[in-house]
Formats: C-alpha cells, structure tokens, sequence
C-alpha cells in the first residue's frame, strides 16, 4: 500500500484502544475535542477517576436532558456529571495538582508532534488567528505521561508526526505515546518506535507517509500485542 | 455589625474608575458574575483592562462589556471559543489589546498577588512563546520562567451563598477563579444566589472566607439547579 | 518623677486600653502572650473578627470545660471555641491571607523595637537558647498595622524601645505603634511620637528612661486625648 | 476496585527508608498522627529528617521518635514550647540538627512542592538571620527572599474522615498542614477517625481530594469530639 492511500482506523476505535491503556486507579485528563471520546469506552466497573481543569476529580459521564447543570460543566464546556468520591476544587488548586505532577496520564490533541516529543497543540501561528492557549501548557508539562491522540495526517496529507515542530510549542520533550489513526508510536531516547499498526498500515508505509527513521518496536509474535499499561 | 450585603448590583458596583483592573470570575459562563457585569455596563466605567479565563461568551457579561468599548486589554487563557464573536472582532480590527497566559500560570499570579509573593518560578510556558521576553532559570535540571503577580482593583465573582461577613460557598465547577480572584482584589464583590444568616454556613465549608470580600449582593435561586434548592426558595 | 520609679499601668489596663483602638469590622490577629488578654476587652456587641494563624477566622472567647475540644486551638495551642461565621482554612492559606495584607490589626510582644520600627521578639540571641519564630515573621511582614504590646522597661530596667535592635531582627520598619505600660507611641518616618502617657509617666521621664529623642504629641487639651483607631 | 484503606497502622507505614523525609501534620497535638508516628517507631526507620510544624510535645509522637533517636533532623518553625523536653535536650547535646523555617515559608514551600513551582520570592524573614546565605531580590520596591520547595518522601497526616478513594476531610484547627503535607510527598499515608462509604463525603467539602492520598488508616473515634459523633459510632 501506498502514501495516503492506506487506511487508518476511525477515532472511536481509537478511542478504546487508548482506553485499554488507562490501568484501574489511574487519574487522568482527557483534554477537549477528539480525547474525550476515550471517556466511553473506560470499563464503567473500573475505577478510574477523570480529572477536568475546571476544578473536579471524578467527572462523570454527560448528562441527560434533564440533569444538565450550567455549574458543572468540562473544560470543553460541556454538561457532564459528577460521581460519588468526587471533589471540587478552585483553578490555582486544580492547576497546582497538574503542574505538581498528580496526573498519571493526559490525552491531549495535537497539530504536530515532533520526535523527540515535543508539542504543538495551541496555535497555528497565522496572523489572522485568535491565540488561545488555555490549559494545554499545563497539561503537556504536569502530567506524569503525556499521551496525544491525532490522526497521522493532516488533511493535506502532510504528516504531523514530525522531525521539528514547525507550529508554536505548547512544551518541549512531554509527549510519551503518540496514538494515530495508523499507529501508536513511543517517543523514546532514540527517537520514534512504532509499537502497534492500526488498520491496514504497515511501519513501512509509516516511515513512507512521515519521512522519519522510525524504530520498528511490533511484537512479532501477535499474542504478546496487546500493549499494557504505557512504561 | 459587619454587613457587605448591598441591595442590588448597582451599588455593589459603584465606584468602579476608569482604566481599572477588573478580575472576573467564570469558566465559560459557569461562575461568570452577569448580573454584576451588567451593572458596570451601565455605571459607565471604561478604559478596563479585564482579567478572566476567557473573553466572553455570546452577546451577555464580559462580551457585552467588550461589544460596548469599555474594554481596553483582556489578560486570559482562551479567547477564541466557538460563542466568541465579540472579541474575535475586536481583537482582529487591532481595537483590544490581549495579554494571552496559560491558565495554570493565570490562575498562579492570582494567588501569588493575594498571598503577598512577590514573583514565582513557574515551568508551564518554559521553551515556548508564552515565554518571550521572560526571565528564565534552571533549577534541579528543569527549565522555568519567572512570573509576577496579578493585582486587580475590584473582583467581581459569582459564587452561591454568603453570609453577611462575606463567607462564600462556591456550587460545583462554577468554584473555578472565584476564590483565587478574591483574594487578589483591592475591593472584592460578589453576586450570590442567596444570603444566610450568620452562621447557617459550616465553617469546615467556608471556601472564600469573608476577610476577602468587601461587597455582597443576592441575584436569586437560578433555575435548574434543582439539587438543594426546595421550591418555596426559588422565587427571590 | 525619676526614671524606674515610675509606675506604669498593668498588663490589663494596657490590654483595654488597645482594645479601645480596634476598630468594628476588624480583622485582628492577636499574639501568643499578653496580647491574648485584649480579646477580654473586645465589646461582645461589635463585629471583630479574631484570626489564629493555625487556621481559623471567627475565633470565640475560651470555652468551658466542658467545651473544650482538641482539635480546636489557638496559636498559643489553648483551647479556642468558634463563632457563627466563622472559617476554617489550611496552613497555606492561613499564611498566605496574612503575607497577603489583608489583616488589619496584629498585636505582638516584642523583647525590643526601634524608632525606626524594627522589631525583635523571637530569639534573644542567647548561646543556649533553643530559637522559635512561629508566624512571628509572617505576621510583623504581614498586617496592615503591627501594634506592639510590652512594657517599657525589662527586668533590669533597660529600655526596651531602642534606638537600634541589639536583638535578632522579627522584620525591619514593620511596627506601627507601641503599646506600653507607661505610653503610647507611634513609629513615624521623624522618629517616635508619644501619643499617650499611661499611670503616672511624662515625656520628660520617657525621654528619660528611653534615651531617645521622643517627639511629644500628647494632645494638650484633655478632650481630645481619646486616640482613635491608629491612622 | 480503588482502596486506599489498610487495615492497621502498620501497614500503614510498611516500607519506609532509613534516610527518608517525613512530613508530619499537626500544630501541636491536634492534627499530629500519633498513631502512625507509634507504628513507625516499632517500624524501624531511622536516620530521618522531620518536617513539622513544631519539635514533639510531651513523650508521644514525634517526641517519642526523637527520644528513640531516629531523627537525624528536624525542619521546623516552632521547636521551643512548654513540654519540648525530648527535642531541647537533643538540641543542647548537639545530638540533632535543627533548620528553622518561618511558619508561612514553612507551608508555602510545602505548598510549592505538591503545585510543581520551581521557587518563590517571599518576604518573610527579609532582613533577618533566616535569610542567611539566600538569595534576595526587590520586586516593586520591597525586599524578598528566595524560597525552594519542601519534599518529603512520605507524608503522615492526621485528618478526620476518609474514602476508600482518599478524600479527606479534617476537622476544626486539626487541618493546619495536612492539606500542604499531602501534596508535598512521593506517599501520603493518612490517619482518620474514620473511613466512611464512597460518595458519603459531600465532593464540595473535601479537602484534600484523593489524588493526594496512597494510604488511609482508620484509628477509631477519639473522645470529646461530641458534636458531630453518635454514641453509636464512638465504638470502632
């Protein structure tokens, strides 16, 4: 198969196969847009307790029509629901649990993602573009792993799985896991390892479309696939 | 007896000069003080340099203010929202100035100006734009940048209860730069949904206690926040 | 009148007497020692509000026995109860209220203040001593006006208003006022001013004991002797 | 399943180094974990450094581990009280070292380690011995001192009420540290009175939310905390 011809996997596959990497007890952030998609595929009898900047541990699922509450809300600003053994908590103290390094795992978008694990999730640079930064910062530098969900392509086609970020930063050297419609990649010392081909790819193909050294890290024997917890 | 209860917005905004600082609570618009953003827009103040996460949302509170030129720098975190329409048009006619900080960082000067420290070391921002022109420092290895606090001359907040000293409880994630705002103020206001007596708050819950607040105002139960509010309560 | 010989009021008198410069809507922060005493004078039927730095706005008088509770102290560590509209806060925040300026009052012993209104009252700088500074520092750097309650003489009849700390420094020019058994005085920027004399003291004999250039602003006409809150 | 709960204060503090730095809630005795500071003294741990507010009271918790002879040093604001006995004997041997830190800088470079600040401008103790060998600056006109945060390795707290998740809530001036303790540390081990169900503890009113927490105790109601305790509930 050839450059942008292949196939990816669509994003709520993607989606729950992130959620096969959130070991129970974890507490996580699942940033605005594509990521919190990943929140309905977490075993509902697992414990994992979701974070939202806004000032909550222990967001639930969205609501129904009659449960909307315009004072509990996500940081994408939607309704969601709180569950038992829940807190609230103000911005400098919910920011300080994310910069202190509390979070085990955000799940964050991205325009770009460089090899060595930079971010570019914020700012497209145009001159016509209203900045907003929001939390992202906070987030790609807090937490203990910083995993970005993205299709591998834009859709130009050009890869966003890059050697430098062309876009403004949002931090340097955070990324741990890259999860792409075609892919999941470790950013490692050594540079990119694809660990896992989704859909029709092949690490081939990945290194085709990305124009990057990419370590071939697939198990070869495809009972030991299944990637556990992110090391 | 101490009493910050004002009777209606109007008076608890009076006063306010031109070209103050003004802290305004709300993530979107949970937490977003309208009705005292309302009363500003008519006690007429101007040239305002306005502190709030975001820059507006739809054509009511921090984006009417703006629509009505009183606005002259906005210092937030996320401007561009999908309900934004006001400050994108101002911001792109070069009409408002924007000081863009990432809200951890927002949320940390805050603090640091109600806490009496005088600046921090801060890692979010370090090695990227946000940074420009800012003192930097390697401690234990890790990059930081040096930010100062952020002062306001008034705050005003939305919380949910208070009681005549100005104890304030917060409802849910609509808590978000409530608390760290009034810290930061030289004049605090709050609107609440209700007053309480003196006493009816548990001090275990007391989230803002009242030393930071110089100025109260009850706007009434919302609707839809059926939780803890029985009927009778409602109409205000 | 000749030096010592003087007699100045008692510690209660003293106490009072501060209590009468507390304004309603007050918030105060009362220190370990004789300060404590000035809650007594405080007029139930106003509205000050007492701060303990161990967390704590709303402070009430001393509970029965009956009342006491553990887990409810003073900075001191006795017993404390609290009042309706009362606070309870962590240390972090405690401190970060009083750093923050938003006390109005606090009343310090002190072992030695300056005409410039430096203050000493944690460490007598004694070989053997075992120092302790508490929120001492916190709270002199802290509220808006640092009033300080001692006597004027030590045990050996040395002054105790000096011209220059011979003591380790609590903080540098952060008194506002001395409150003492035979006047009071405030720290301006011409030095110290007696602006009451107590028991049967003069400015003449101030000047005496102290050895200090006191600047005299005692109202000379008796009703107007009755001393405000501090400007 | 998440449950932090262990079933006695041993396990509670199983594992913990020679060498380690522990945090340790309290002002005086209220908040103090005695029970957990008694299981580390059977634990075994020594050649520890003590971050506390104050230097042990009496001969129970921390002074009952200073007199075994297993601190190394203490990092306190307030070591010299009325019945500081066992710490004033060892501070005039030499046989332990003391760094003495002003209460507010004491909880705000706790406070800096659990929210990831690099370093903090204060002024608390400008100008005095504390700010010796430090690194000053004048910002606006007044002078600071540099401040570093505070990290323990574990954190032994005292609180009221937890969940099988770790919220925590405290109870009156037993709060003090803890909040700033449990942040500050690679593991937090918790004393309550009691454990209550998963969703008992109203979300608006935790202190410390659980994300802070690794392990919770439960050492039984303590007598004269009569007004929130049902005779039923005093047996545990």
């Amino acid at each position: 198969m050839k450059g942008a011809s292949c196939r990816g996997v669509d994003r709520r596959v993607l989606a729950a196969r992130i959620a096969q990497d959130i070991p129970e007890g974890s507490y996580v952030n699942l940033g605005i847009g594509a990521p919190t998609l990943i929140s309905n595929y977490l075993p509902g009898d697992l414990d994992i307790v979701l974070h939202t900047e806004n000032g909550l541990l222990g967001m639930g699922p969205e609501p129904t029509a009659a449960e909307v509450d315009p004072d509990l809300i996500n940081a994408g600003k939607l309704p969601v629901t709180e569950l038992p053994g829940a807190a609230y908590f103000h911005h400098a103290d919910s920011f300080g649990m994310m910069r202190g390094g509390h979070l085990d795992i955000c799940v964050l978008g991205a325009f770009q993602v460089s090899q060595a694990g930079d971010l570019a999730n914020w700012h497209t640079g145009d001159a016509g573009a209203v900045p907003a930064v929001g939390g992202a910062m906070d987030l790609a530098i807090g937490a203990k792993q910083v995993f970005v969900m993205m299709d591998l392509l834009g859709r130009d086609g050009t890869s966003k799985l890059v050697a430098e970020c062309s876009y403004p930063l949002t931090a340097a050297r955070c990324v741990s896991r890259v999860y792409t419609d075609r892919a999941i990649f470790d950013v490692t010392r050594y540079g990119l390892a694809v660990i896992e081909v989704l859909g029709d790819s092949s690490v081939e193909h990945l290194r085709e479309v990305t124009g990057l050294d990419l370590i071939d890290a697939v198990p070869k024997h495809p009972a030991a696939t299944a990637v556990g917890s992110a090391s | 007896m101490i009493s910050k209860v004002v009777s209606d917005p109007d008076d608890a905004v009076s006063g306010i000069e031109d070209g103050s600082t003004i802290l305004m609570s709300g993530f979107g618009m949970a937490g977003h003080p309208v009705a005292l953003i309302d009363a500003l827009l008519d006690q007429g103040a101007g040239d305002l340099t306005v502190v709030s996460n975001n820059a507006g949302n739809g054509d009511t509170g921090l984006a009417a203010l703006l629509k009505a030129g009183r606005v002259r720098k906005v210092i937030c975190s996320f401007p561009r929202q999908s309900d934004s329409w006001v400050f994108d048009g101002l911001y792109r006619s070069g009409e408002i100035e924007l000081e863009l900080v990432p809200q951890g960082n927002l949320a940390e000067r805050l603090r640091a100006a109600g806490a009496g420290i005088g600046a921090f070391y801060t890692p979010t921002g370090y090695g990227t734009s946000v940074a420009a022109g800012k003192e930097t420092r390697t401690i234990g290895g890790r990059g930081y940048i040096l930010e100062y606090p952020l002062h306001g001359d008034y705050a005003l907040i939305g919380a949910f209860r208070a009681d005549r000293w100005g104890n304030l409880v917060y409802r849910k994630t609509a808590r978000n730069f409530g608390p760290v705002m009034a810290t930061a103020a030289r004049i605090t206001v709050a609107q609440v949904d209700r007053v309480v007596g003196l006493g009816e708050l548990d001090p275990e819950t007391v989230v803002t206690p009242g030393i930071f607040v110089d100025r109260v105002v009850a706007t009434g139960e919302r609707h839809r926040l059926h939780d803890d509010v029985a009927p009778a309560e409602v109409a205000v």
